[in-house]
């Protein structure tokens, strides 16, 4: 079959299971209503909730602060997780001191810490940045970590043959080389930061797409819970497409010609 | 040829051996090599092992269990390597690539570059200085490495196998192209393979090493005018004659 | 490599005598480096704590964790169960959801990896689902199954659902053509081509993902006990923070973390025996 | 040899990607049990060819009949040694070498049989029940090739297998295809850059010329062997076919 004939039928079969999911969803939710909001009442929902703002605090309120918490905590989360990967990475004493720390609290998932943080720092915006914080930290110290360890010992030949000294070899060949495994790392903390604003929103918060959620479970509003869930979808979406593309630049030289 | 041979780097009694936890595995077995100032010398051997270790402890890769190596009137810094495989930097454009040994030694910009598009241009890859590495085919990123070994200038210059992943017919251009750059920028070139046909085909001498560990089988001096012919049959009876000697790795 | 240790010389024997001993040398250093600094981190813990920098009824110093690690071994208080009884709750629920999860999840993705119409059919509705994390279910699940079991069994089967999907299906996706030629050209059918190739090939990057499934079934499950539970590690760090007792909390955060590393152990023990092909390189 | 029934035809093939044409109306036949070198410049579509012989892709035009018949891997046991390793990682020596068995269904006992005397051919007795990783490069080429050769195909293609090995062991691994050969009785189209090793190998050299790829000579090779590189005959067989490549 010709290329673009392959390209229609694959357009066609997307269409049609995107169709089967909303009748899907049509035929549920007319059964039970209650339990499963039908979608014209979710898109009457995010109108309703669009013109009047729940909490003071309009739609884009929301979207706002839960994006805020996670990129906070995500700058901080780059630089110390790069910064203190780099130097495990390179330097064999630093890793054997700082190694065994995080890997006792490595596997410890971030919302276990969310009773502790909150009882330490209550429930303002920073124990919620903290959280996410500390989701995003471990994957990127990690990747980044093993990226400079594995980094292609031909490359550190070359750099000894033509006597670099450290910082020019980090410069030069060590960042470079472990950037692939860096930005693998930002984009798992990405995804595992969104999870634990969200989680921190439903358990402490007054603003953010977790809250909403929480006050259409606390008030049975099955609707705003609906619009609230998809909104954390798609910006999530978001946020993970626009890294894609940062890593595209970023690593223009990586992919196969 | 004989009488005003200078000795550039001289190779006295090398030995290298690894420890493992269960055994001790011996590389290199006590050998004595003098390379000839400007000569082309190859390092001939069947598969892996033994050669590359002798060439890593020239440069300073590894250090010998026993013995030294010895650079005469040149410092063991300014030396240009090759490797087997491209250690072209993916991330740098070809001209980034190849001013980077020059870049380290932080010579200004202007000189590095000036320097870097002469060896570009030497090597055949004007119009690609700002291509990066995966846009390039095997052999143009061996040219790269070439023109960067040649970069710092150096009085020696090592290469590793650089044609080894290349076909056949690519082997022979480049092999061509290597001679050609060499006669341009004459330098003590150690060129270490174990494709005999290169071997005889590039060499002013080849050095015939056994499996590993390695040690000195055999020294053949090769008198064939050049540009050589690889069908020629003086050229294909020295060749049967290195290949009775050398050892099958399987 | 032969083994011709026999004949080296005495020099280059001892030579090789003195680099194994730096090495050892060095690797001791390191241990110590390690021990130190995990002990200067507890002392700074303690001393933190004992001298009022931060107020005890906030966070507890570690020899207070101890102590009370022992008594929860026995001692139902303060949050109703002893350790024992939240570990086999947690780990109860955790298993169900993610086994069902493996096992319907790695076949699903290596057949939408394989075969190209199903893979169109199914991944838009996966590519929908996707981006929403599992905690944001959690409302919807209990409304719809109530607080119990199924509810929180429901949550981490998609939790653990997705990454098994994902790797199993980049795994097929990543087969060398030449392996699926060499099965062509052998005549095989379209489904022997992938029972015999594809499936295999696959099976490193599918473990990947039943591993990174684990870790998200773990601490999906400690989500969704803080929000509605009556036993579980979730719960009880939920019950230490409203009843204001920071050992708790740390306790089960530990025993969390304890668990969850001896499960992933135990995981790439499977992996490593099952996937005996692979170069450990 | 010419009275041999005709193994395989190829009757004007020709294949286009989009408009870039690749090969243009190729014609040649194959006689049962001959050992075929093709040899061209690089990139002049030796692989398109190949992959249209074992029809994993489709010809523009023209036809390629196995006895008599259109090509059909089903039907017709048709062997590929590709140039890049493909022994299965999650198979070990043995299992490799009965894959095909496996796939056309044959008894355990012929299996066995045919297992067995390729290990033995190929001496790899000691190592049947490896894994690839654990295999050097030679090895595991040798691997596949006993695994091409199991099969006793009606048609076994080889793409460039010695591209990587050292001379020494190029000259063991001909040898070896050579003995397998006339164990097999098989029909061998062998591709190469290597012009030395198609003269050393090859009953007939088909040389083909530069894209779009077509039939440019078809030199006859009948020397005794085991052939000697240095021999006069041999050496002026070698330099009329590099005179036809010779681009660079």
């Amino acid at each position: 079959m010709k290329k673009n004939q392959i390209k229609t039928r694959d357009m066609l079969l997307s269409a049609l299971s995107i169709l089967g999911l909303i009748a899907v969803w049509f035929l549920v939710s007319n059964s039970k209503p209650d339990f499963f909001p039908t979608p014209m009442a979710t898109i009457e929902r995010l109108i309703r909730l669009i013109e009047k703002p729940v909490m003071k605090i309009s739609i884009l309120g929301h979207v706002l602060a839960s994006l805020k918490r996670v990129v906070l905590a995500l700058i901080a989360a780059i630089i110390l997780g790069v910064g203190i990967g780099l130097f495990m990475g390179w330097n064999k004493k630093v890793r054997a001191a700082i190694n065994p720390i995080l890997m006792a609290l490595r596997p410890i998932p971030p919302i276990a810490w969310i009773p502790l943080i909150i009882l330490l720092f209550g429930i303002g915006e920073f124990p919620k940045v903290l959280l996410v914080f500390i989701g995003a930290f471990f994957p990127i110290v990690m990747n980044t970590m093993s990226g400079v360890a594995l980094v292609e010992d031909m490359y550190l030949k070359v750099g000894k043959i033509y006597k670099a000294n450290t910082a020019q070899m980090l410069r030069h060949v060590v960042f470079p080389a472990a950037m692939p495994a860096i930005l693998a790392g930002i984009k798992i903390a990405i995804s595992s930061g969104w999870m634990v604003v969200v989680a921190a929103e439903m358990l402490s918060s007054k603003s953010g797409l977790g809250f909403l959620i929480n006050r259409g479970r606390d008030s049975y509003d099955v609707a705003l819970i609906m619009v609230a869930m998809i909104l954390i979808g798609v910006v999530g979406a978001l946020l993970s497409a626009v890294f894609t593309l940062i890593e595209r630049k970023l690593c223009g030289w990586m992919s196969k010609e | 040829m004989d009488e005003q041979r200078v000795v550039k780097v001289h190779l006295e009694n090398i030995s290298k051996s690894f420890a493992s936890r269960k055994m001790i595995f011996e590389a290199v077995n006590h050998v004595t090599i003098d390379v000839y100032k400007n000569e082309f010398l190859v390092l001939l051997g069947p598969g892996q092992c033994g050669k590359t270790v002798l060439l890593n402890m020239v440069s300073g890769l590894e250090t010998p269990t026993e013995g030294k190596v010895e650079f005469i009137d040149s410092d063991a810094t300014d030396l240009g390597f090759v490797f087997q495989k491209t250690a072209v930097f993916p991330w740098k454009t070809v001209m980034e690539n190849v001013e980077m040994p020059l870049e380290l030694k932080g010579v200004p910009k202007a000189e590095r570059r000036e320097r870097a598009q002469y060896l570009i241009d030497l090597v055949g890859l004007n119009g690609f200085e700002n291509s990066l590495p995966k846009q390039l085919s095997g052999g143009m990123k061996q040219r790269v490495g070439i023109a960067r070994a040649y970069c710092n200038n150096p009085q020696v210059l090592l290469m590793d196998e650089p044609f080894g992943a290349l076909d056949a017919q690519t082997r022979y251009q480049m092999e061509e192209e290597i001679l050609r750059i060499w006669e341009q920028e004459k330098r003590t070139v150690i060129f270490v393979t174990n494709n005999i046909e290169e071997a005889v085909y590039l060499a002013d001498r080849i050095i015939v090493l056994s499996a590993c560990p390695a040690t000195v089988k055999e020294v053949y001096d090769i008198a064939l005018p050049r540009p050589r012919d690889y069908v020629d049959t003086e050229f294909l009876r020295i060749r049967e004659a290195i290949e009775a000697n050398t050892d099958l790795a399987l | 490599m032969s083994d011709n240790s026999k004949q080296i010389s005495t020099e280059t024997a001892n030579s090789i005598q003195i680099e194994a001993k730096a090495k050892r040398r060095e690797a001791r250093q390191l241990l110590l480096i390690s021990t130190v600094s995990v002990l200067v981190f507890l002392c700074l813990w303690e001393l933190a704590v004992r001298a009022g920098w931060i107020d005890s009824k906030y966070l507890c110093a570690p020899t207070m964790v101890v102590e009370t690690f022992l008594q929860k071994l026995t001692d139902p208080k303060p949050d109703g169960a002893v350790l024992g009884v939240h570990i086999i709750t947690s780990l109860r629920l955790v298993l169900v959801g993610y086994l069902t999860a493996v096992i319907i999840g790695v076949p699903l993705g290596l057949i939408m990896g394989y075969y190209h119409t199903f893979d169109k059919l199914v991944s838009p509705i996966f590519e929908i689902v996707r981006p929403i994390p599992p905690i944001a279910w959690i409302p919807l699940s209990i409304i719809w199954l109530g607080v119990g079991t199924t509810a929180k069994a429901f949550i981490i089967f998609l939790a653990a659902f997705v990454p098994c999907v994902i790797n199993s299906y980049t795994g097929v996706k990543l087969t060398p053509v030449v392996y699926l030629n060499v099965a062509k050209t052998s005549g095989a059918s379209n489904w022997e081509v992938f029972w015999t190739v594809s499936r295999n090939y696959a099976m490193p990057l599918a473990f990947t993902g039943i591993q990174v499934a684990l870790g998200n079934a773990w601490s999906t499950l400690v989500a969704s006990e803080l929000l509605a539970a009556t036993a579980g590690l979730g719960y009880m760090i939920q019950q230490g923070r409203s009843l204001v007792r920071p050992d708790v909390i740390i306790v089960g955060m530990l025993t969390i973390g304890v668990i969850g590393a001896i499960l992933t152990t135990l995981l790439s023990k499977l992996e490593n025996h099952v996937v005996k092909w692979r170069s450990r390189a | 040899m010419e009275n041999q029934e005709i193994k395989v035809q190829v009757n004007h093939l020709t294949k286009r990607f989009g408009d870039l044409l690749v090969l243009n109306d190729i014609s040649f036949n194959i006689k049962k049990g001959e050992f075929v070198c093709i040899v061209g410049p690089t990139g002049c579509g030796k692989t398109t060819f190949l992959n249209l012989l074992t029809r994993l892709i489709d010809p523009t035009e023209g036809e390629i009949l196995i006895d008599g018949e259109p090509a059909d891997p089903k039907k017709h046991s048709i062997s590929f040694v590709f140039q890049e390793p493909s022994a299965f990682p999650w198979l070990t020596a043995q299992q490799n070498i009965e894959y095909g068995l496996r796939i056309k269904k044959k008894s355990s006992e012929e299996i066995a049989a045919q297992s067995e005397k390729i290990i033995g051919l190929l001496g790899l007795e000691k190592y049947r029940n490896a894994y690839p990783h654990e295999m050097s490069v030679s090895m595991e080429q040798r691997v596949v090739i006993g695994r091409a050769f199991a099969l006793n195909p009606d048609l076994l293609l080889m793409d460039e297998p010695y591209g990587q090995m050292d001379i020494k062991m190029r000259y063991y691994l001909e040898d070896e295809v050579i003995r397998l050969w006339q164990a097999t009785g098989s029909t061998v189209l062998f591709i190469t850059h290597n012009l030395e090793e198609a003269t050393y190998l090859a009953e007939r050299v088909l040389i083909l010329s530069n894209k779009p790829a077509n039939i440019k000579a078809n030199i006859n090779v009948d020397l005794p062997r085991p052939r000697k590189v240095s021999d006069p005959e041999f050496i002026k067989i070698r330099k009329e076919i590099t005179d036809m490549i010779k681009w660079w």
